[in-house]
């Protein structure tokens, strides 16, 4: 019986081209009609340094890495133990090595895979200008049992650009790396068949063709969708891509990208541009984050929308910037001084940072308030072939008052708790933004009076506002529920199903709507649930301390917590869920 | 009908916190009149500020404002301006504002050359926070607690940073007079680009002695666009000529521009 | 019978001089034996715009403004309405009045209070060169009780600098202000007699003499007490005078304070003093707090002592920064980026600010850890006579390693979790201090088992030390407990004195240390209570929420919170806790 | 026993994370040299940075250093120096770090003179993010996906900056000369107070075109103490002329200091 997935890995030192070689076998998946999923880990070299391309594929989506490795296809093995905690091997795994390469490293043999080898290197040398990644290729995509005019297209598509040459030397590499595949085959054969059901060609190669971007990439899109028009940006690892892909997209509907010589500028000039009535945003990680605090706690102050997509990494400070991890949740919630309610939202996947990223909008622009939009560099720097979703219909608007309203009031206080915002160039309207507390004309005031209309006008544009079934996504039933968030919603949706297959209903709630947080909804989807594993990953439990700081558990309360780098596994979840150990309770 | 760009009109109502005799009362008068006598309209005009005693000008104004954050106008500024290249915009603060905590801003303001006009009523003391030294206060000033014997740096030297900054307007006026004051603000808001009007602003609460600023300025300096000129002058300056030191006609910044695709073709990226 | 304290306010416009009257009667009230509290309020002017001085003065020490004022002396009627939330006025209240000045103004009419008209102006004018600030002062010390000579010795130590003349004007128009107090008490003897019970002078005017001081004075002494020898400092309302206190003294001890361009140069700087061997400290408000947060995380990372006094003043962003409130709670317990565990410490009042100044040094080094001090303007800008302090006997004493250590590893995972810290100068022991996530040697890692150790070990020294019983202030029984931190905790305490008055007893628990928080110990604390109110001065319960995300409460919880800039008064704390109405229950 | 001041001691055993080729390998050598040159010990030197690729630097020394966060070398330097005047105290980062983040603090220590060495290695790129434009790009510089027609800012000039914020030693060398990037880094640390080192040091994979500026570098500048010829020298330079620029003999900044005083004299302030 054909798998529905299987997880493949290829590491080398630099230069070996591991990272093209993954790139083109994701993208031969998805010319094989699969989906799949490919995260990039790397040494702390700048460039060229040892690599693992960490490979999922499947006939369904995939946004989990899973539990364990079936293949590893090592070019070499230098410097393999950095990646040892990140590539899980064990009794059922299959290791090809290349015998040149010297012996297979105890950290590898300790978790007792199977091993094969192959003259890699060797058998790149065959071909003149061969290069040993095709080999690695070659044999990933036979074991895979992609079809080789696939692979072909894919490696066109991306070696292309290049030169013919290079495109037919690496096709005659392929050719031989496939080959290679019938005498591994042989050797493990439970194993190293990894071919899934599906591979016929992706569905309506026309109009309905599926998408490959990476997380990063479809924040990008998804905000162009809800509207932005403007972006100011300050490089930082993981999160540059986001804006090098709105540098590339945003002149082309007639909006504009400015680097900044900081956060602190980047951020201001964010609240500029929305303050002069264009949808504006910025992406950055936590150091940057960190950096704009303050401005953030104006843009609460001033009631400017505005939109900052924080992609998590390991901290504190510096910390691991190229490796994921879900502890800026703290900053992002509680990180402004004085009372400054805003809202945050969280993608769940890579998919799902088109929804996300248009609705961060489409709620910055509703109520006048900066959103923080959380992803993860697991997310942000992978790559997923994808259902293209389209998007929301819902239109982005803000409220604005009439020209020449009479005895115009920037901050009314009004029962929803927004209040018409006058963009420059409308007549009979100005006034002046104020982050000194204000009366209703915006005027400072240091009267209790106006403080509390004020805190209480705009705490309640956020809580009072209808945010629909987006809150959340839910699924399942059962007396055993999920709660997360972010990039390990597909680890807890795999959890899910394994406990499922085993007999054990769950519910997963992936929280999409961070803050506010829904107390009611959450209330329903929890109703009749016994136990509550509340799964993140950080070391301090921050999540679990914003709900209880918030909602009052009726159920038992386990959490499933741990830093990064390496991302929770489903089996994890399925042992906390199904045993006391993990976690404390309530 | 002419009544519309009256000066008095680009004033709003809400009375100054300023002391009596501050320097900053100018500011705002030279402001309301350059807008009136160049015909922008105040809802055309987007006026950014700092924090302290100089940046609430902004909500002095009848325009549409933003008193931001302590040290961060040039970048609000510069935000509005990039994503609404019709408006006019200006900017303006004091001498910690800008040169202090905002000193990397206004470094990059001035290469960046957006097509804006920056402000800075200097007073050489933090008028705001009562009475401490900003980078402009001599270096043996001691009117402050928080340094009893001075400072002990040197005072920055505003228009020689903003010059080596690349800076492609750059001016000094003092608040006593007020038809050169308004004159440079006209100039600097026609400049095409980034323009520096760098004003002696009188706080006679912290610095009663700069009330005899008046006596020691001078109207000294006529445009010239050479730049070694420019620093010349500058390596020559008591720090009291006015005049318009330097001009230079580069363009000013505008973001990058591409042929219009709909969402669709974009999208199409993505496709495998 | 005499009373045991009153309340007094004197208000005028700009160049009226109310700050100085208010500031020698608390000075008189001092060298008449009495304790007392003054707290200043000004208009938004920049300089001489009105202002209120609003005293307390008592047998006892004050710490707390009480729930009424006893006697208005306005000057003149210069807005007011600015100050009508801080002075509360009822039936009970006299308000002196000058006829010359108009009408009462309806906002004081409203209250009912009695009013008797002085023509203070007039009488001012009696004496050449007399101005109207000595009348009301003549006329409050005379309803107080002070002696002259007491008031006049006070007179001389104020204005003694300017010149012999200006005194004995002073003293000129003192008296006819003492004068005129007469006829006040006639009209109004059962308010108008103000003298509190003792009146003794000072006790033992030779060594053991009270002192006379702001909590920012305290702080930047308790700090200095601490160890602390090197400051870099940014000015900003309502924390400068922390910062100028110390440029005063520093030099005086061999220490040194240094001006920087922002809080971003002030915080690293802060780190550098530090990390070269000398205890380090800054003092700041929100917005400055803000812009520390990236390096506070630095600071946790690299495991630098530091201690950064917050004084909070209303929010969000500019807010109100003349005026108290507790709303950066939140940006201290969560404003860091990643997991970065940190002490937070709070003062209970202007004394304490001596003692919680020194500790939190204390805690830094022996922690190697970022401690951020709350105070709050209420609290570093009021001025209060108190007991004098001494300093707490414990050394400030950081772990070195021995000079030459054999592989000697900065970051060494050790029990307690600190690890000896070498200054730079020592043999043998150089390492490189990072950010980044790092091996026990200080090398950069980005290894799981690395990142888990030093997560680890950051999180365990902080839970592990030993805080003795420094961590709250406890006083009473009973089963209903007022939970609170900083200038709220005087409030709770007249509280707890009225309710237990009327036959209710309480305990008051004063949290010193915020975080991490006790909860061993808070639930000892707490035992056989039924009821907890949380007091806290902000709008979105920021106190309450954080105690809910990391203790059980077992009782039930009503929350007792308000924004500023008006103080919560005692007597909202006894409605409170004797019904149901104001709080949510958990 | 010469052989502890042998520049080997003064490189730790950690393997850098740098690109074959990349000239911050001629940093850590020259500053190894110089410090071994100048008898210095390791113990007794901080060597601090920020961020970036070259920012790593500060661990590849075996003296006490601080890896800190992007852009924050210079305040960060400046505390330990004024807090323990007899260490050595050397900062060192990139372009993006020293003059684009923290470009604010470089005017600042520029004018407030704490004795100390500050290293830049200008590539003129953001290595460490993967090659965006930096404040020292050239203008139409296209290599960068955030700014792909270029940053359309004109580069700054870091010395002539360094110049008008009154640094009081300012130099520029290149990594591929070794002897001459030794001389300057020996010299900025025995003068005293703030010394800038402008160091051209090729990024070989985002701007492999750099490896050109060995033929394009000049040795020019011997030292002057005129500021007038200072910056005659920058209006004419052509970006790669090396040498010592400027160096002015005031004297580096201290604290106040005041007669000491118990602590009991300190609270007696308090007393009524
Ligand atoms: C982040 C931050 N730090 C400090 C302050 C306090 N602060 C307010 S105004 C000011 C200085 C104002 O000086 P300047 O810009 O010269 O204006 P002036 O009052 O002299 O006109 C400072 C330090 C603040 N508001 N925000
Ligand atoms: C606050 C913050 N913003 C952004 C970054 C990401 N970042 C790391 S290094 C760097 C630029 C480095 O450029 P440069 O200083 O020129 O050093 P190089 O790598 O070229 O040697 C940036 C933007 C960061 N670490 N922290
Ligand atoms: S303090 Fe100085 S700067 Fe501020 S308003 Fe008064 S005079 Fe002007
Ligand atoms: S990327 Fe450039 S600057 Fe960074 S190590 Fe490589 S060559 Fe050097
Ligand atoms: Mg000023
Ligand atoms: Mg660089």
């Amino acid at each position: 019986m054909a798998k529905t997935c299987f997880s493949l890995a290829l590491t080398g030192s630099g230069g070996a081209g591991v990272m093209t070689a993954g790139q083109i076998l994701l993208d031969a998946a998805a010319r094989s009609g699969l989906y799949g999923l490919m995260v990039r880990s790397l040494g702390p070299q700048i460039r060229g340094g040892e690599s693992a391309a960490i490979l999922r594929i499947g006939t369904a989506p995939v946004s989990s890495l899973g539990d364990t490795c079936s293949v590893l296809v090592a070019v070499d093995w230098g410097n393999i133990e950095r990646f040892a905690d990140e590539i899980p091997l064990d009794e059922n795994s299959l290791v090809i090595a290349d015998p040149d390469q010297g012996e297979v490293p105890p950290v590898i043999v300790a978790k007792s895979p199977k091993i094969a080898f192959v003259p890699l290197k060797a058998l790149a040398d065959t071909v003149p200008g061969g290069r040993v990644n095709m080999i690695a290729l070659g044999l990933a995509a036979a074991l895979a049992g992609f079809d080789e005019a696939v692979v072909a297209e894919a490696i066109q598509a991306s070696l292309g650009r290049k030169s013919q040459e290079v495109v037919d030397i690496s096709l005659q590499t392929l050719r031989a790396g496939m080959g290679a595949a019938t005498a591994v085959r042989s050797e493990a054969p439970e194993i190293a068949d990894l071919a899934c059901g599906c591979s016929a060609p992706a569905p309506d190669n026309g109009k309905h063709r599926r998408w490959l971007l990476s997380g990063n990439a479809a924040t990008g899109l998804g905000i162009l969708r809800g509207g932005v028009r403007y972006c100011a940006a300050y490089p930082i690892t993981p999160a540059t891509e986001v804006l090098e892909w709105l540098a590339g997209a945003l002149p082309k509907v007639g909006g504009a990208l400015v680097q900044a010589e900081d956060e602190l500028a980047s951020i201001n000039m964010v609240v500029g541009g929305s303050f002069a009535g264009i949808p504006s945003m910025t992406a950055t990680s936590g150091p940057g984050l960190s950096l704009m605090v303050e401005t953030l706690g104006l843009a609460v102050a001033a009631e400017i929308p505005l939109v900052v997509c924080n992609v998590m990494r390991g901290g504190p400070s510096t910390g691991i910037p190229t490796k994921s991890e879900q502890s800026d949740l703290n900053i992002a919630l509680f990180g402004l001084h004085g009372d400054a309610p805003h809202v945050v939202t969280a993608a769940t996947d890579i998919r799902d940072c088109l929804f996300t990223g248009q609705w961060s909008v489409q709620l910055a622009e509703a109520m006048q308030t900066p959103v923080i939009m959380l992803t993860d560099q697991a997310m942000g720097q992978a790559q997923a072939v994808i259902e293209p979703l389209e998007a929301s219909p819902q239109k982005t608007e803000r409220l604005v008052p009439s020209e020449n309203t009479p005895n115009y009031q920037r901050y009314a206080v009004t029962n929803s708790g927004v209040s018409p915002m006058a963009i420059p160039g409308m007549k009979g309207c100005a006034y002046t933004a104020d982050g000194l507390e204000h009366s209703p004309l915006g005027r400072p005031s240091t009267q209790a009076r106006d403080h509390q209309d004020q805190l209480d006008k705009r705490a309640r544009k956020i809580e009072a506002h209808d945010y629909g079934d987006a809150w959340a996504d839910i699924d399942g039933e059962g007396e055993i529920a999920l709660l997360t968030f972010g990039s390990l919603t597909g680890v807890a949706r795999e959890a899910a199903e394994t406990l499922r297959a085993r007999g054990v209903p769950v519910r997963v709630i992936a929280l999409r709507l961070l803050m506010p947080l829904r107390t009611e909804d959450l209330k329903r989807a929890l109703q009749g649930v016994r136990r509550v594993l509340v799964i993140e990953q950080n070391h301090s439990r921050q999540f679990l301390a914003y709900l209880k700081s918030t909602f009052d558990f009726e159920a038992e309360v386990v959490s499933c917590a741990r830093p990064g780098p390496v991302p929770i596994r489903p089996q994890e979840i399925v042992t906390a869920a199904t045993s006391r150990d993990m976690g404390d309770t309530k | 009908m002419n009544t519309e760009f009256d000066p008095k009109n680009y004033r709003s109502d809400l009375k100054p916190v300023w002391c009596p005799g501050c320097g900053d009362y100018s500011v705002i008068a030279a402001i309301a009149r350059a807008l009136a006598n160049l015909k922008i309209r105040q809802e055309n005009v987007a006026f950014i500020s700092g924090i302290g005693c100089s940046s609430r000008i902004a909500a002095y104004a009848s325009t549409y404002g933003f008193h931001g954050i302590h040290g961060r106008a040039l970048p609000l500024a510069s935000g509005v301006k990039v994503a609404r290249p019709d408006l006019t915009v200006l900017a303006a603060g004091g001498d910690g504002d800008g040169f202090s905590i905002g000193g990397n801003h206004f470094l990059h303001a001035c290469r960046r050359n957006v097509d804006m006009t920056y402000i800075v009523m200097d007073n050489s003391v933090y008028g705001m926070t009562k009475g401490q030294a900003s980078p402009t206060s001599e270096a043996d000033w001691c009117g402050s607690k928080l340094t009893p014997e001075g400072p002990s740096i040197p005072p920055i030297q505003p228009l020689e940073v903003a010059l080596a900054a690349q800076a492609s307007y750059v001016s000094r006026a003092f608040t006593g007079d007020l038809a050169e004051l308004t004159r440079q603000i006209e100039e600097a808001i026609s400049h095409k680009g980034f323009s520096l009007v760098h004003v002696l602003s009188p706080c006679v609460t912290y610095r009663p002695e700069q009330r005899g600023y008046k006596d020691r300025v001078h109207q000294e300096w006529t445009p010239t666009s050479n730049r070694a000129e420019a620093f010349q002058r500058l390596l020559e300056d008591d720090g009291f000529a006015t005049g318009t030191l330097f001009v230079d006609p580069r363009p000013p910044y505008t973001p990058m521009t591409a042929a219009p695709a709909s969402m669709a073709e974009i999208e199409a990226d993505f496709a495998i």
